[in-house]
């Protein structure tokens, strides 16, 4: 069973509201669900969609064609009805739109009527359209009281009760008006969470220790800082929404500097004036967790949509030498687990660690059974009272084998804390001397560097033990490349490489992909940007050139059945 | 050697002999000793620029960071510690040029943070431009045609986005018992504290130099009343041959981290992060 | 159709209905119409948010920059051409958030720009978060202990800048003629001309929509003298019960771009480069 | 004949007018002449030095032997006593040193009583050393009367006068003195020019027709804007320091669209806060050129020395895809007409076009006999009247086959200029969907790039033609690095590579590089950085690793000297 829903309509028409009401439902009801968003840089009016794809198998992708399509307005008619599958059914609303054409079938329920018919008003008649595609799926239409509750419990009782009414309504309206029904059977387990990119970073930073984060709202970031903002109370988080980029970073700075797990996040436009700040982090040695949710550029580019072009702005961001991390997740369940590393690394090395997402992981909801929190870790790295006050001297930049040095707090001992974005001796103060910029050079970046490629994992091999073709991608691509490998491989020797991990580069001690790669006859390199910047950072890591780049720059995700139709000519 | 030098004793300046700096320096260690401050009690924040160097020069936590950045850093310090004292010290063209837009946010939120402006009208560290608060029309070697702009009055500024605490100091031997008290009181002051101080820049600005701003410079009377915002503005715009010291405004607004209550009790810094309960919420999230 | 509308049509406005900015947009198209400027006569330079959609929306030459930066772009276009019309349209995140600090220098320059900024007290376009000039406390989902700082008032910071002129404006209908009388008066002045307009957001701001504006704003007495700084600086601080509309302040200061000799008679974009000139200068340096 | 003076002292003391002085007489005298500088970032006190060497033949480069130490206080010699050749000498202030040392040979003079007693003043004290200095090296005095006076022209006739007299004394103090002679043959040509990097930047500019500069004070680079602004009222050019570098670069494109050819100018922390400006260039493709004058980071970093630690961030500077060019002048002949290529290149393109300097080439003075100005090009590519106004219609961003659209200018017809740095449909406005975006990225990035490749030249290969150690070398280790290979080439099959046009990165269709790579048994890039940035950029670029790395990172130049020591261990 694999079943996609397409809301389609104009911003502020609720087409969220359906498509985030219609997930929850079948998540709970022990379904995995994958909700991915299409939507344009306005408030009101233009053209939005919203996917909702259920099945009991994970999923991990969009697929292009859709079995329903919930038509808010006519517009939504005319650009979606050609992808509905034979089988499938355009749902739309009486008093907006028009289907004149017989194929594929179509309802038109008279939404509002409806809803003012079962006693509501007309602003429910989503939850109408709800009921109808819950009808249609012949769903038990229970699980979405609940759901309901949530949605408008701030509104009171009243208005709760009524738009459990008005869904009812749009439910029966499908029994008795429609004999088109897309069978689903029932699942078998109690239930999966759903989670977002958004979601899943600010999980991340929280379960990190996170205490602050400052940041100025850039779309598609803005979600992680609403998502933390919803928990300051409740886990003592200091959000703050500074009065540019530029200030945000030097806060989230001065906030480490005072002893606590900082962060900030952006997108490209927002880290472009960010840099000289990661600079600093990097001078004066000061963790700091930086997101960079990516949307296509240059400029403002397409703020609503993706891309994966700030990879190599972000490995080289900031003027001067110094070390850094880069994670790309995946999914919801890796940029939880990524944000728990580089807050980790941040702290463990001081320096600036990245969490490299994009609209798409930001947006796309996936369904998971239960997170993992074992592997998740949390050690204070800082150097505290009573050991503090204990040390007879404090030297932030003290010379050592490691290249590590204390990290103490200021205010809490009688020791002097002394940072400086001047080059500075072992005690923080300014120096301009040959031998002491040698031996901090050499502590900064060359020791720490040695030791961070160890920290490092290996990309994720999924597929194939010996292909003969390689599929590489990074970050947000590995759903769709991952779900395009498992359908592939049963015919075919492919394999896919997945990096998170995207800086130091892995190494390929432990795990010789070099070796794969050398061996593919095909290695393909699948980006959702016009530059093949993965690639070209392989190359300027490993020597090794891939045979073939597929780019993606239109704004718009991979979905599985576009990535098949590129791959089709390499397949042979 | 003083007491208060021994005790806050730091690196060896790099400023050119005569410059107004080194009395600030000194007025401000006096200020520390007299108001019992420890070294470890205190962080300076500065940016970049000959008045930014300070911190080196005392002993003290110390942040040295970006030129026009010193206040961010400062308000995520006090975000991260709000029972630590936080100065910011900057130039002129560190912070109403490269920094403009964090002061006026700075002074919007009122955070408790004190923040002293070295201002000598002109770029020291790089070598004589023109700064905001140049004279027009001062030619400079990169102001071909001279500081055409009008120069920047920085009390005024202040006093328009209702700055909780705007005075002017001097730094010539005259103006240090006044500085002294204006230093005193803007650490005492509960909230943003700003304090424009006339220094004389002896290597690039041979405008105002140290005897023009002796001549010019007088104190508020007694009478002054610094509760008066319109009063305050219009007596800031007195400049030329007479230029007024002294508090111009001070009024009580609410503290922006005073209104965060889960930093009421402890600082965030010293609060213990309940890693279990975290942990939950991952699995609670939906 | 409007004669305006047809000689400035534009693109098909993505704004919200009901939102003030079309009112703005309107309003703007019949100045333009009664001052004869046509569209290849102005340049619309603005940033990013709902706001600085405004030039598509019209015909003319456009210069849609980045968040925070139509100040700069529209000065060295300035610099470029001398005898171009510019017009400044920013939204108040754009202009007093991330683009503070290019207000406070523009103001200072005294550019021959005119700065309309759609300040409806909310970021628009990025879904609701607390502009610099939100009400406190109001809660948003960015801000989960409210908007504590103080909310900033443009006026009184560009008075205290010695802005040439500033004026508010209000976007609903019964300001639109009075809008049109500022508007043209800003495109007269010599200078750099701010006008805030206060414009309902129907979307994000709850608290100061239409009918709130509505009930509150009124228009400067004629006997207001806009030459009094002192008097301006007062008056601009009325913010509550009633809002004054009308040019709160105007002075005559130099214009910078006429100040430079160079820019006299032609402007910069007209002038024809001398290669050989230039050349000699290579060998006949040192 | 080859002589090295190393001028030491305080800041504030006046080494700088000293050797500048001294490298221009010698200049006018018709010898060679290479200066070098090392300084402080403080206005007075600490410790500089300046360093004039001096031939017959042509030099690209400093050594770190020296034949004459005029020290200005003690603390010069004993930070340089022991780099002073056995046949030199000290010459040092008799008030202020003494030299308790047999060798090398040492003479104290009394600088400011012999001032005085020559009827000037104490302050005066400079130009008895400056004579001095003169004195044994056996010159004619005469020629530094005219120095003389144009250093104090503005200060009257009577200083004039008595500054003349003051060196002359200094002249004769040596003569009377001392025996120590350094003999310099007569030269045998007029008299060169000299030139730094900073003032060749800004002669590139001016020859190129720029007529805007906005700029934020920033060691290194202010000396570009120093330059141009001293020329701004001949030249017609408006020279504006912003209020920031955020400013700067928005000015500059704001001028640009306008219709005047514009620059802007940084060092890597005002650049860090550029590259959203960048970006834009890159959106709207407004020409405009940066120089980025390195020094070392991160962050503040020593504010007054040398590092080519901003390769990459340059390279991949600013969020999203779009073409640009960067090149790395390796002298000041090579800056001028590197600049010139970037304003043609930036304005034929639309495009950003970067100059990446760095301290040393800004500060270090060339001798040109002459300075090529045949190959310079000015080619007016705006549409302006009459042919715009004769045009039916105009869009900014229109279709063509090249990729570049017709750059008009706003105001000068009737006809629009719309830019937008959101992406855009053909007339500059706003537009969302996938097949115009497609089309942008194709208009924008891949077909404008194609172009660009074939406008970039070939790296310059010095030495062997066949060589079996090769070093390769980028931007202002140009010098240095030929004058060791041309040291080296009579005895060892070795030859030099130097990119000064890095990006796009050199096709090596003309000139088979890639070749001579594979074949030499050692290739060795040496860099002013840590991380061997040119390395990396060569491997992404062609996938060839380079067998050994030379980085120098403590914020000083290589010189002869010490390159030569740094290979010998690779010439077997
Ligand atoms: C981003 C950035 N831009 C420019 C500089 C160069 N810079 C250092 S200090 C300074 C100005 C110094 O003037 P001011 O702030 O008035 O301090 P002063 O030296 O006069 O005390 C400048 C422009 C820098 N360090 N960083
Ligand atoms: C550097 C940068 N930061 C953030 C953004 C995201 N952004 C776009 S518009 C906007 C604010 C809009 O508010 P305002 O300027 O008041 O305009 P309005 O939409 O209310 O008219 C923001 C934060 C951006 N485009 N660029
Ligand atoms: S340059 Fe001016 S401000 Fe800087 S140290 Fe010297 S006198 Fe003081
Ligand atoms: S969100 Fe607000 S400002 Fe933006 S178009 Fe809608 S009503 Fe207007
Ligand atoms: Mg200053
Ligand atoms: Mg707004």
């Amino acid at each position: 069973m694999d079943i996609s829903i397409r809301i389609g309509g104009a911003a502020g028409q609720g087409i969220q509201s359906i498509g985030a009401a219609l997930a929850k439902f079948f998540c709970r009801s022990g379904f995995h669900v994958f909700t991915n968003q299409d939507y344009m840089s306005r408030i009101k009016g233009g053209h939005n969609f919203y996917q909702v794809r259920i099945s009991e198998l994970p999923l991990s992708a969009a697929l292009d064609e859709i079995d329903i399509l919930l038509a808010l307005d006519q517009n939504s008619i005319a650009i979606h009805h050609h992808v509905v599958r034979e089988t499938g059914i355009i749902v739309y609303d009486q008093a907006t739109g028009t289907a004149d054409f017989t194929e594929p079938a179509s309802l038109a329920i008279p939404l509002a009527l409806v809803a003012t018919e079962a006693n509501g008003t007309k602003i429910m008649a989503n939850n109408v359209a709800l009921g109808a595609l819950l009808g249609l799926m012949g769903q038990d239409l229970a699980g979405i009281n609940d759901i309901i509750q949530q949605q408008w419990a701030n509104k009171g009782a009243e208005l709760v009760r009524q738009n459990i009414e008005v869904a009812k309504a749009g439910y029966d309206f499908v029994l008795n008006h429609s004999d088109h029904r897309l069978a689903i059977p029932p699942p078998s387990t109690k239930g999966y969470l759903l989670l977002n990119g958004s979601q899943a970073i600010s999980l991340g930073a929280l379960v990190s220790g996170c205490k602050f984060y400052a940041a100025y709202p850039m779309t598609p970031s803005t979600g992680i800082m609403v998502n933390l903002a919803a928990q300051a109370k409740k886990h003592g988080i200091v959000v703050e929404q500074a009065e540019d980029e530029i200030a945000a970073i030097n806060m989230a700075l001065g906030a480490s500097y005072g002893g606590v797990r900082a962060m900030t996040g952006t997108s490209g436009g927002g880290f472009a004036l960010m840099t000289e700040g990661v600079s600093l982090a990097g001078m004066t040695e000061t963790p700091v967790v930086i997101a960079e949710v990516q949307r296509p550029g240059p400029a403002t580019g397409l703020p609503t949509r993706t891309e994966q072009s700030d990879l190599l702005f972000i490995l080289y961001g900031g003027h001067g030498e110094f070390p850094r991390v880069v994670f790309a997740p995946g999914s919801p369940s890796q940029a939880i687990a990524l944000t728990n590393k580089a807050f980790d690394l941040a702290e463990k090395y001081q320096i600036p660690a990245f969490i490299l997402s994009d609209q798409y992981l930001a947006d796309c909801q996936w369904s998971y059974a239960e997170l993992d929190t074992d592997s998740l870790t949390y050690t204070d790295y800082r150097l505290r009272n009573p050991e503090l006050e204990k040390l007879p001297s404090y030297q932030r930049y003290q010379v050592n084998d490691t290249g590590i040095s204390p990290l103490a707090i200021p205010g809490e001992s009688s020791h002097l804390v002394v940072v400086d974005s001047d080059e500075h001796d072992e005690d923080g103060h300014i120096i301009e001397d040959a031998a002491t910029r040698n031996q901090m050079v050499e502590k900064r970046l060359f020791k720490k560097l040695r030791m961070l490629r160890k920290e490092i994992a290996a990309p994720e091999l999924i597929g194939h033990r010996q292909p003969e073709i390689l599929l590489l991608c990074w970050g947000s691509t590995y759903g769709v490349v991952k779900e395009v490998t498992e359908i592939l491989e049963p015919d075919h020797s492919i394999a896919m490489l997945h990096f998170s991990e995207l800086f130091p580069f892995p190494a390929s001690e432990e795990f010789a992909y070099l070796q794969l790669l050398d061996q593919a006859s095909q290695t393909i390199s699948i980006e959702n940007n016009a530059g093949g910047q993965f690639a070209k950072l392989l190359r300027a890591e490993t020597g090794f050139g891939v045979s073939t780049l597929i780019n993606k720059y239109d704004g718009r995700p991979f979905t599985t059945t576009n990535l098949l139709g590129e791959l089709n000519e390499f397949l042979g | 050697m003083n007491s208060w030098d021994e005790i806050y004793k730091g690196q060896r300046p790099a400023w050119c002999p005569g410059c107004g700096n080194f009395a600030i320096l000194n007025t401000l260690k006096k200020v520390l000793l007299e108001e019992g401050i420890k070294p470890h009690q205190f962080t300076i924040v500065s940016g970049i620029g000959q008045a930014a160097k300070l911190p080196h020069y005392t002993k003290c936590n110390t942040f040295n960071g970006l030129h026009g950045r010193t206040l961010p850093v400062a308000s995520g310090l006090r975000f991260a510690n709000n029972q630590m004292l936080v100065l910011a010290v900057a130039g002129d063209g560190d912070c109403y040029g490269e920094g403009g837009n964090h002061l006026l946010h700075a002074i919007r939120r009122n955070m408790n943070i004190k923040l002293f402006v070295h201002n000598n009208q002109v770029y020291g560290l790089t070598k004589g431009q023109a700064s905001p608060t140049t004279t027009t029309p001062t030619p400079t070697k990169t102001q071909p045609f001279g500081a055409l702009s009008e120069p920047l009055n920085p009390l005024a500024l202040a006093i328009s986005l209702n700055c909780s605490f705007v005075a002017r100091g001097f730094a010539g031997a005259s103006g240090l018992p006044h500085l002294n008290k204006l230093m005193k009181a803007a650490i005492h002051h509960k909230g943003f504290a700003f304090i424009d101080i006339l220094q004389n820049c002896v290597s690039f600005n041979k405008v105002n130099t140290f005897h023009w701003y002796k001549e010019r410079v007088y104190q508020l009377e007694g009478s002054y009343d610094p509760r008066d915002r319109a009063a305050a503005f219009t007596r800031c715009q007195e400049w030329g041959d007479r230029i007024p010291t002294g508090i111009f405004y001070q009024c009580q607004r609410p503290v922006f981290e005073e209104q965060i209550e889960i930093l009421n009790k402890t600082p965030l810094t010293k609060q213990i992060f309940d890693f279990e309960k975290a942990k939950q919420e991952v699995n609670g999230f939906s």
